[in-house]
C-alpha cells in the first residue's frame, strides 16, 4: 500500500495547521498515523463532534466540515471484554476495549497478556495487525 | 389503521439441516401458504431474507431459485434482503410497505438460513469470522471484535453504570431455557439452572457459553395483505399496527450511551406511535437475546423497565410466562435457536400465534398486543414491530 | 405521471480501487447529493448495493457503515439489497416505490463493488467461483456453469436458430468499446477491432476474452425524489415513467426460449405499458451487456429489433452513437465496466446525463426517451426502467 | 450423507407406481437415482409441465401436484458452451450443456475430452461429482 501520508505529515512535530489542510482523512492516512504512533480523528465545526476513525462528513450531524484532529495518547477504559472465541487469527484470550480519547472514543486492542477494567488509564503502544488491517494497541498506564 | 395483517405463518423447527435451502425454506413456506388458504397464483411478492448464503455455501441471489422450489409463477416479484440478523424485520419492513400502498395485495416474506458447522461444513472458529461480517472491517473486526463481543462491550458497561451481574444475566438464559422447554420447535429443549450457565466457559466476558444463542439451521414464512383484504382470506389474521425500523453509527464506538441502544429507543417510540400503544399496554414480546446482555439492554430501551432495573426484574421473575411482562415465549433466539436470516420472521409466527391464543403450554393469558425486537449487525439497525389481536 | 424524479447524480471512474468500500462509495454519493443541492439530513432514506461483500473481504451489513461513512444521519432508513448483477436496479424500484407512495420524500440510491483481483486480493480462478454464487449451487454450479457460460449457452442456441456470427459479436464489443473511448469514466479507453476481439482466447464458446466485460471496482449514486418534488430542488429534473422487475425460473434448465429472455419480455412490456411508450420511442438504451450475446438478446427482447436483427444490425451500425438506435452511450458493462453492485445506478447516471444533454462527445441528439436494462443471476431476474426528459 | 432413497428404490425395475409414491422428491433423492444411473424429474398434474430437477411444486403453474417421474437416459442436446475459465477445482476446457430428456430439459456436464453440438444425441453417463454434489454427466451416442 502506498502511503501518501507520510512519517513527516503525521509526526508529533506536525503543527495542527498542517493537519487541518489535509485532504480528506482517509483510512490510508489514518493507517499511516497509527504507524507512526499517532491516533488522527476528525472534528466537525458545526456541531463539534469527534470522532475517532475517518469518514467523509460528522456521523452525528451530517456536515461536511470535518477537520483532521491529533487525539490524545492516553485515554480512559469505557468498556472492555476478554474474548475466548474468536477467528482463528485473531488468537484467543485477548481483551479489546472502547477507549475515551479526549473528546472521542475509539475500539482498540489490548496488548496481550494484558487486562484492563472500566476506568483503567490507558496508553496508546503502536498498530496491531490483522488481515493487512491496522488497529490501535493500547496498554495499560 | 393497521398496517397489515398477517393469514397465514409457518416455520421448521430450529436446529440442524444438511438439506440444500430452498428445501428448508419450502417446509415453511408452504405451511405459511395452506395457513393462509391460499394457492401460489395469489402471491404477488415474495421477499426473502438469507445473510450467509454467499460467503458459507457460495449462493446468493437466492429468491429467484427459492421462488422457483416452491412453485411461485415468474410473474412473482422475488428478492433477496441481508442486513445481518435483522435481515427478516427488514424484509418484512417492505412487504408491509408493499400491502399497505396496495403496491401488492399479498405477499410471503420469510427467510432461511444455514449456520450449523454440519448444515454449512464450516467449522466454529470459521463461522464466528463470518458471523463477524456485520462489523466494520477496519475498525471493529480489525481490532479483534466478534458478535458476542460487541454485545459484550454494552453489558460491561450496563453492568458497571447499574448493577447488573452475571446471576441476572443468567437468569435470563434459565428464563428462556424454560420458555424453550415449552416449544417443541425450539433447539434446546432442556432447562438449564443459574448454575450451569455460571459454570460454562467464557466465550466473550461477561457471556459464558450458556449466555450466548446457538448456531441454528432453520426457515420462517409469513404471508401478509391489507389490512382490509385479511377478512377475506377466512383465516383469523393478527395486524401489523407498526413497525420501525432505525440505525445506529457505525463503527460502535461512535454510538451514544446508554449502552448503544440509541436505535431501539428511536424505534420503540416511533412503533409505540404507530399503534397508538405505549410500553404499558404490551402484553407479550420477543426480544433479540442473541446474548442474554441483549435482553436486558432490549427490556430497558424499549420502556418495558426502567433503565437498570431490567436485571433485578429478571430475577423476579417478572418476565417469565407467568409473570407481569412476558418476554421471549417462544424460548427466544438463546433457546429457541438463530438461523439469521429466519429469526426476524420467526418472531412474527411465535407472536402470530400468541395474539390467536394458539401457543398451548407456553400461551400468554390474554394476549392482545405484541411487539417484536430485531437487531443487525454491530447495534447498527432495530426493527421493532407491533401487532394486535382483532377484537 | 412519472413514478420519481432523479435530481442528482455521481458516479466514480470504473477501474481498479484498493481504498475501503465506504471511501469509494463517497465518491459517488457526495457528488451525487452536491449535484441535486440537498443537505445529508434532507435524505430520508439510503438504499444500498453490494453483492460479493460477503464472499470477498467478509463484509456484510454494509448500509449502516457507508451511511455512517457519508455522515447521513442515524435517522436515515438504510439498508442493503443484493440481487446479483441487478442489484441496483432493485435497490432504485425500492427507492422510486418510496417516493411514490410518499413514504420517503428524498432517497438516495447506490451501490459500491470491488470485482479485481487488486480491489478484493482475490485471484481469478476464485473471483470466477465467486461471481458464479448468483447459480444454483446443486443444478447449476455442479455441472460448472459459470456466468460466462449461462449467457454463452443462450447465445449458441440464438446462433443455432437465427444465424447470428461470432462477428455480429465482435461487433457489438467494437461499438461499445468505441463508445467507451469517449467515456473518461469508463475503465477501458481504447478502441478494438473485430480482428482483435476473435484473435482473444475463448473463455466460454463463443464468448472470447474481448466478448466478456472485465472485473471492476466502483461506485454510482442517485438522489430520488416525487416527480411533484422535483421542482422545488432547483435542478433540472428527469422522470422515471416506468420500472418493472420480472423474474425467470431457475435452474435454466427451466426457463423458456427464445433463449431465456422471458423475463425481459415480461419487464419490457410492463414498463412500456407504464411509461405509455412503445420501443420505437426509445431514442436511447444503455442495455446489460456483460457478454456480447446478451446485448443480442436483450435488443430483441426489448423489442428494439425483431428477433434475429439483432446481430446484423449491429454490423450495419445501426445501434451505434449515430445510429438509429444508439444502444449503451456510457461503453456498456463491456467498456465502462461492471462493478455489479453499482451497475444498476450507473446505467440511470448515464440515461440522466444523456437526457440532461450533457453527455459531451457521446452525447445521443435530441435523447427525450431512454431505458436502461439490468440482469441479474443466470437469467434470472430482469428490471426494465423507463426514463423522459421534460419538455 | 444418509440415502435413504436407496439402490432398490430407483432401478430400472421399479414401477412406475412405486415412483409416484414417494414423498417429495428432494435433491437427496434425486441424487440418489443419479448415482445409480437415473434420471427422476416431476410432472405436473395440472399443467403436465416436466422438469428435471427436484421442487416442491410446479416451477410453471404453481400446483403442488407434482409426481416423480423418470426420464429418459437418451436426449438430444439443446444448447452448449465450452468453458476454458472456471472455478479452480472444475478444471477447464470441458463443456456443458442443455440436453433435452423428453418432455424436460436439464444441466449436464460433457465426459471430458468430448465435444457435442446442438442436436447432437447424448446419453447420461453417470454421476458427476463437484463440491460434494452430483450432476449428470452425458456423452455423446
Ligand atoms: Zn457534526
Ligand atoms: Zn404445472
Amino acid at each position: 500500500m502506498s502511503k501518501e501520508f507520510t512519517r513527516e505529515d503525521v509526526n508529533d512535530e506536525q503543527s495542527t495547521e498542517a493537519l487541518a489542510e489535509m485532504d480528506r482523512l482517509t483510512h490510508e492516512k489514518w493507517e499511516a498515523a497509527l504507524e507512526d504512533g499517532s491516533l488522527v480523528g476528525l472534528e466537525c465545526e458545526e456541531c463539534e463532534y469527534v470522532t475517532a476513525t475517518p469518514n467523509a462528513a460528522c456521523v452525528h450531524c451530517g456536515d461536511r466540515s470535518v477537520s483532521p484532529v491529533r487525539l490524545p495518547k492516553q485515554g480512559s477504559v469505557y468498556s472492555k471484554t476478554t474474548i475466548e472465541v474468536a477467528p482463528e487469527a485473531q488468537g484467543s484470550g485477548y481483551q479489546i476495549a472502547l477507549v475515551d480519547v479526549g473528546d472521542a472514543r475509539v475500539l482498540g486492542r489490548i496488548t496481550d497478556g494484558e487486562r484492563v477494567d472500566i476506568d483503567d488509564e490507558v496508553e496508546l503502544s503502536g498498530p496491531y495487525e490483522y488481515d493487512d488491517d491496522l488497529a490501535p494497541l493500547f496498554e495499560p498506564i | 389503521m393497521a398496517r397489515a395483517s398477517v393469514v397465514g405463518t409457518g416455520m421448521t423447527d430450529f436446529g440442524v439441516y444438511t438439506k440444500p435451502i430452498a428445501e428448508l425454506f419450502a417446509d415453511a413456506a408452504l405451511p405459511a401458504i395452506d395457513d393462509a388458504g391460499i394457492a401460489n397464483d395469489e402471491i404477488d411478492a415474495f421477499y426473502f431474507g438469507n445473510v450467509l448464503g454467499g460467503a458459507t455455501t457460495n449462493e446468493t441471489h437466492l429468491a429467484p431459485q427459492v421462488a422457483s422450489y416452491i412453485g411461485l409463477t415468474p410473474e412473482t416479484s422475488v428478492q433477496r434482503y441481508e442486513d445481518a440478523c435483522a435481515t427478516g424485520s427488514l424484509a418484512l419492513k417492505h412487504g408491509v410497505r408493499a400491502v399497505e400502498t396496495g403496491d401488492h395485495d399479498v405477499v410471503l416474506v420469510g427467510g432461511a438460513e444455514q449456520c450449523t458447522p454440519k448444515g454449512t461444513g464450516i467449522e466454529t472458529s470459521e463461522m464466528t469470522r463470518i458471523f463477524g461480517s456485520g462489523a466494520h472491517k477496519q475498525y471493529e473486526q480489525a481490532p479483534g471484535m466478534t458478535t458476542a463481543s460487541v454485545f459484550a462491550l454494552h453489558t460491561q458497561r450496563h453492568m458497571h453504570e447499574y448493577g447488573t451481574t452475571e446471576k441476572h444475566l443468567a437468569e435470563v438464559a434459565v428464563k428462556n431455557h424454560y420458555h424453550g422447554s415449552m416449544n417443541s420447535r425450539a433447539q434446546f429443549s432442556e432447562e438449564k439452572t443459574v448454575e450451569e450457565v455460571l459454570d460454562s466457559p467464557i466465550i466473550a466476558s461477561p457471556f459464558r457459553l450458556l449466555d450466548c444463542c446457538p448456531f441454528s439451521d432453520g426457515a420462517s414464512a409469513v404471508v401478509i395483505v391489507s389490512e382490509d383484504a385479511a377478512e377475506s382470506y377466512g383465516v383469523d389474521p393478527i395486524d401489523i399496527t407498526g413497525i420501525s425500523h432505525q440505525a445506529n453509527p457505525v463503527p460502535v464506538a461512535d454510538q451514544p450511551n446508554p449502552p448503544s441502544t440509541d436505535m431501539v429507543r428511536r424505534a420503540a417510540q416511533n412503533v409505540y406511535e404507530q399503534a397508538d400503544i405505549g410500553p404499558n399496554d404490551v402484553d407479550v414480546a420477543e426480544i433479540h437475546d442473541c446474548f442474554t446482555g441483549a435482553e436486558i439492554l432490549a427490556l430497558e430501551a424499549l420502556g418495558l423497565f426502567e433503565d437498570g432495573q431490567a436485571g433485578p426484574a429478571t430475577t423476579e421473575g417478572r418476565t417469565r410466562l407467568d409473570g407481569e411482562m412476558p418476554i421471549n415465549p417462544s424460548g427466544g433466539l438463546k433457546a429457541k435457536g438463530h438461523p439469521i436470516g429466519a429469526t426476524g420472521t420467526a418472531q412474527i409466527v411465535e407472536l402470530t400465534e400468541q395474539l390467536k391464543g394458539e401457543s398451548g403450554d407456553r400461551q400468554v393469558e390474554d394476549a392482545k398486543q405484541a411487539i417484536a425486537h430485531n437487531v443487525g449487525g454491530m447495534t447498527a439497525t432495530a426493527v421493532v414491530t407491533a401487532m394486535e389481536a382483532r377484537a
